[in-house]
């Protein structure tokens, strides 16, 4: 294991203070949590959107944070949710009198503990509601299991629902907007290498030197196929023939190319040069285009493509004023 | 025969004791069909629960409980933590008032645990999950009420477990591995084993 | 070699295309060249800025044009300097009558190639100022030497000498503080892994898996030492303290830690939460702190520690207003 | 015994096949003390170069060496391209004007040619670059001027080349390597031998 750290079971805290030395003017610790919050937080007259979970895919989600996005991110242990009575005091530290959106990619630990906080919340006096994020195409969608895992289209609705609640728009309209977002919204990678947690100091698991794994999840979770590493045009034509055979995206959409963490940038701009070549193919029209690192796993070498259809309103929501450092705009 | 308030402490104590001693079988079962953590958040988890239990003063059972979930809630994380949680605090409203525990009252209790993981997980039997032995065990023991057998307790727990190896998880990360699921024990039944086999020892000593 | 791309001697072509379709709106590309240039340049009565080097070090230097940073990058080959034809095709895409500054790495190659350029341009009646970065400390500074390598520092001279030229400066101007810039700032990082060239197909050097170079390259050049590889905070303790031993910083300064690729930026936060208890145990003001990936190689894993000394020109330059994509402000 | 047109299209044509020939060596050279580029480089360059001067017509020499020196420009790259372009630059407006190029305009043309080298590059003899190989052939030529032997024009080189062996490069990318450099030869140094081996064949025939 090759890392640039202290001691592995301190890489949340040491991560969380020197994010927070980099932006003392925008950022705060809520004391005793791994809990980031906007400096001025709670903003007065507005509705809060808390999101997190397991540490290890940053800028996700404490890269959010800013006028237009996120006011709080709760930062779990690496790859595992963060508890209960952490999320709780990410909700209290932001919460105006405005209500509360949590922002949860579906996974059960972090559906399950964000649900509790919200509970906990409520029994407090404080309104909130959730939205789940469910963007991973290459899990079948179905109500009977645990579903579709929340990945990097998630961003999409920290930004959209974030410039809403930044509108003065009301708490139950905020979670209307996120879930048409979600609605609105595919996503599905590939990983070239793992990466290790440093606390196990070893990968979760292994890819020979020639393979791939398409359709795996962020935290490793077993894809759809394991094949030999293809060319870019091949992996960007599948994964978005994959995410276009899910939903029907004919009209405008924004497009976002992730890098998992390892693979360059010059990588993901080759595949973005291609899945224009296809979207233009098919008379789908880019509205915007994101091409970078918004929702990592490590090291992991690898990529994913999120396609959101958008509307008028999305657009403009998508096109509003944020500050956060991970998605200017 | 009724539990009392140190019977109840015992039961995390012992419980604990099993799973800081199973900890790597735990996180093994985890591995293949997980993320390898199940072992690691419940001895830490547990550690913390009988550690606040022996610090604290309990006027009734309930307080024990009550503790013991927010312990779990606050340090086992992932998906069991707030399983678990929420089993221990359900009980814990179910006994509210109570001095001791009866057979009668413990049926409540675990039916109420029971319910509790239901609706927070939203898993129904035959899913692969905690609900594959809490559920059994809360059948056995409301048929037996107070002519419970603890010896029966525990084996009714550990079939339990080991029926959950044929089955293919839909809830939980097991279900990303869909069939491939199929084949392995289930950790967080295998954790719930070891919760009764430990209820199980307790109760012996009383009868 | 696990690398999501097509043709390896096709990769600059690729990411260029991938690049200009990302934004379509604020990027055009010079026809025929890998020249990239603000989509409204010739900007008129402003002094233009010209960088760009070998590719392999997104997102410099296309990243940085925008709005009060660079007007047009020269993309060339991976690691490869581009030819003066390339440059000077940039410098005449740009210059509005008011003057070219070229902002050069220090690498023989470049300074050749750009230097010609400049001559070329020059001969067709282009005003044409050049700035060679050196912050290496690396490297020993000598006048009879190739002396020091450009690397991170590189960003704080496109961003201030840019805002220079978007205050309306004239060239002369503008080039003297990009100087100051310079003058003013310094770097060091260090290597875990070494990365490949496409084209090659594989590492141009190897690293035994405990070990890191102090000092390495961006290209990979050869560093001060190989050491077994150190904690967060003995690599921040190394690189800082070898650059604040060559200038003295006493003052208000601006922070930049840098990922040369590979590596998470938790691990990049982890860095800047020691190098802020350093610089602070020294009373050294932090006035601006920047952590991500602003200059690359490849996928390398490792960072560099860039200090910038500050004075209040400096200060108002680094916060004046940038749309350039990697360096938002 | 003069060089046409012609003699000095076969110049570029007889380097490049060299150069070519020895590419892989070239680049061998340029990995323990550089980048690993300098044969790719040289041979894409000389490989337009000669493409370029096989489609012109040319009405004198110094056109040929303005299309080599725009070609090898345009095409070498990295720190080699814009020295070898500045050469045949220089020498090509110092031949300006003649029809063909005599033993004395041949000195004149290349003591121009590395004196571009100098300039641009900066570097004096003993840095371990080019100018190690240029300075010696073209002292060497001058002295012998009209009696100059294709021979010993070769030989003069490689030896030359040879000695950049036990420099310790000061210039280039080299120099990061400092003490390291010492022991291998030049990379920009081995073309160079070819580049003037080349010319020794070419005067040898028009002798
Ligand atoms: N929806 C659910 N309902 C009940 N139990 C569940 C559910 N999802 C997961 N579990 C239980 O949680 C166990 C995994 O716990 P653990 O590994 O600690 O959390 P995580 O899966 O988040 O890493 C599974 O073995 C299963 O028994
Ligand atoms: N300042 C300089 N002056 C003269 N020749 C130089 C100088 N710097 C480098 N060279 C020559 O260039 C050669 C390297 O060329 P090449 O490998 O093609 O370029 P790069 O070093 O940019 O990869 C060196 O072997 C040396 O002979
Ligand atoms: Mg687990
Ligand atoms: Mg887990
Ligand atoms: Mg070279
Ligand atoms: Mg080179």
């Amino acid at each position: 294991m090759k890392k640039i750290i202290n001691d592995p079971n301190q890489v949340v805290q040491d991560m969380v203070d020197g994010l927070i030395a980099a932006n003392p003017d925008s950022l705060k610790q809520v004391p005793n949590t791994f809990v980031v919050a906007r400096a001025d937080a709670p903003v007065a007259g507005k509705v809060a959107l808390v999101s997190g979970g397991g540490s290890g895919h940053e800028p996700a989600h404490a890269g959010y944070i800013g006028k237009g996005m996120l006011d709080a991110a709760v930062c779990g242990e690496v790859f595992t949710s963060p508890t209960p009575d952490q999320v709780l005091e990410g909700i209290k530290a932001v919460d105006s009198g405005n209500g509360v959106l949590l922002v949860i990619k579906n996974y059960t630990g972090d559906v399950l503990n964000f649900e509790m906080a919200a509970e906990l919340a409520e029994a407090e006096g404080i309104q909130v509601e959730k939205v789940i994020v469910n963007d991973d195409v290459a899990v079948e969608d179905s109500s009977f299991t645990t579903g579709r895992r929340g990945i990097a289209g998630t961003v999409f609705v920290h930004k959209i629902a974030g410039a809403k609640a930044d509108s003065g728009a009301k708490l139950e309209a905020v979670k209307a907007v996120a879930n048409k977002v979600v609605t609105n919204v595919r996503s599905m990678g590939i990983a070239l290498t793992p990466c290790t947690v440093p606390a196990a100091g070893k990968p979760s698991f292994t890819l020979e030197d020639h393979e791939m794994e398409i359709g795996m999840g962020i935290h490793g979770e077993p894809g759809i196929d394991r094949t030999s590493i293809a060319s870019a045009d091949e992996i960007a034509t599948t994964l978005t023939e994959k995410v276009l055979e899910d939903f029907d995206f004919s009209g405008e959409v924004a497009v976002l190319v992730n890098g998992l963490g390892a693979t360059p940038e010059m990588e993901l701009y080759i595949m973005n040069k291609k899945l224009h070549e296809i979207l233009s193919e098919r008379g789908i029209k880019i509205y915007r285009t994101y091409v970078g690192e918004y929702m990592t796993s490590l090291e992991m070498a690898g990529c994913s493509v999120s396609l959101l259809k958008l509307d008028d309103e999305l657009k403009e929501l998508l096109d509003a004023e944020s500050t956060a450092p991970a998605f200017r705009s | 025969m009724e539990l009392e308030i140190h019977d109840l402490i015992k039961w995390f104590e012992i419980t604990n004791e099993r799973i800081q001693q199973h900890k790597d079988y735990l996180t093994g079962l985890d591995q293949p069909i997980g993320d390898g953590d199940h072992g690691i958040n419940m001895a830490r988890g547990y550690q913390e629960a009988v550690t606040k239990l022996s610090q604290a003063e309990y006027q009734e059972p309930s307080e024990v409980l009550r503790d013991a979930s927010m312990a779990l809630l606050s340090k086992v994380g992932g998906a069991s933590g707030p399983l678990y949680g929420t089993a221990f605090l359900k009980m814990s409203l179910a006994v509210k008032g109570l001095e001791t525990i009866n057979a009668a009252s413990l049926v409540n209790g675990l039916s109420a645990a029971l319910l509790g993981i239901k609706q927070r997980g939203k898993a129904e039997a035959g899913e692969k999950t905690l609900v594959d032995v809490w559920g059994p065990v809360v059948d056995y023991i409301s048929s037996e009420e107070s002519n419970l057998r603890a010896e029966d307790l525990t084996s009714q727990a550990r079939m339990a477990m080991e029926r959950t190896k044929e089955m293919m998880a839909t809830k939980g990360r097991a279900s990303y591995f869909k069939e491939k699921s199929i084949g392995h024990i289930d950790p967080g039944s295998a954790s719930s084993y070891y919760v009764f086999a430990s209820l199980a020892e307790v109760w012996k000593e009383k009868t």
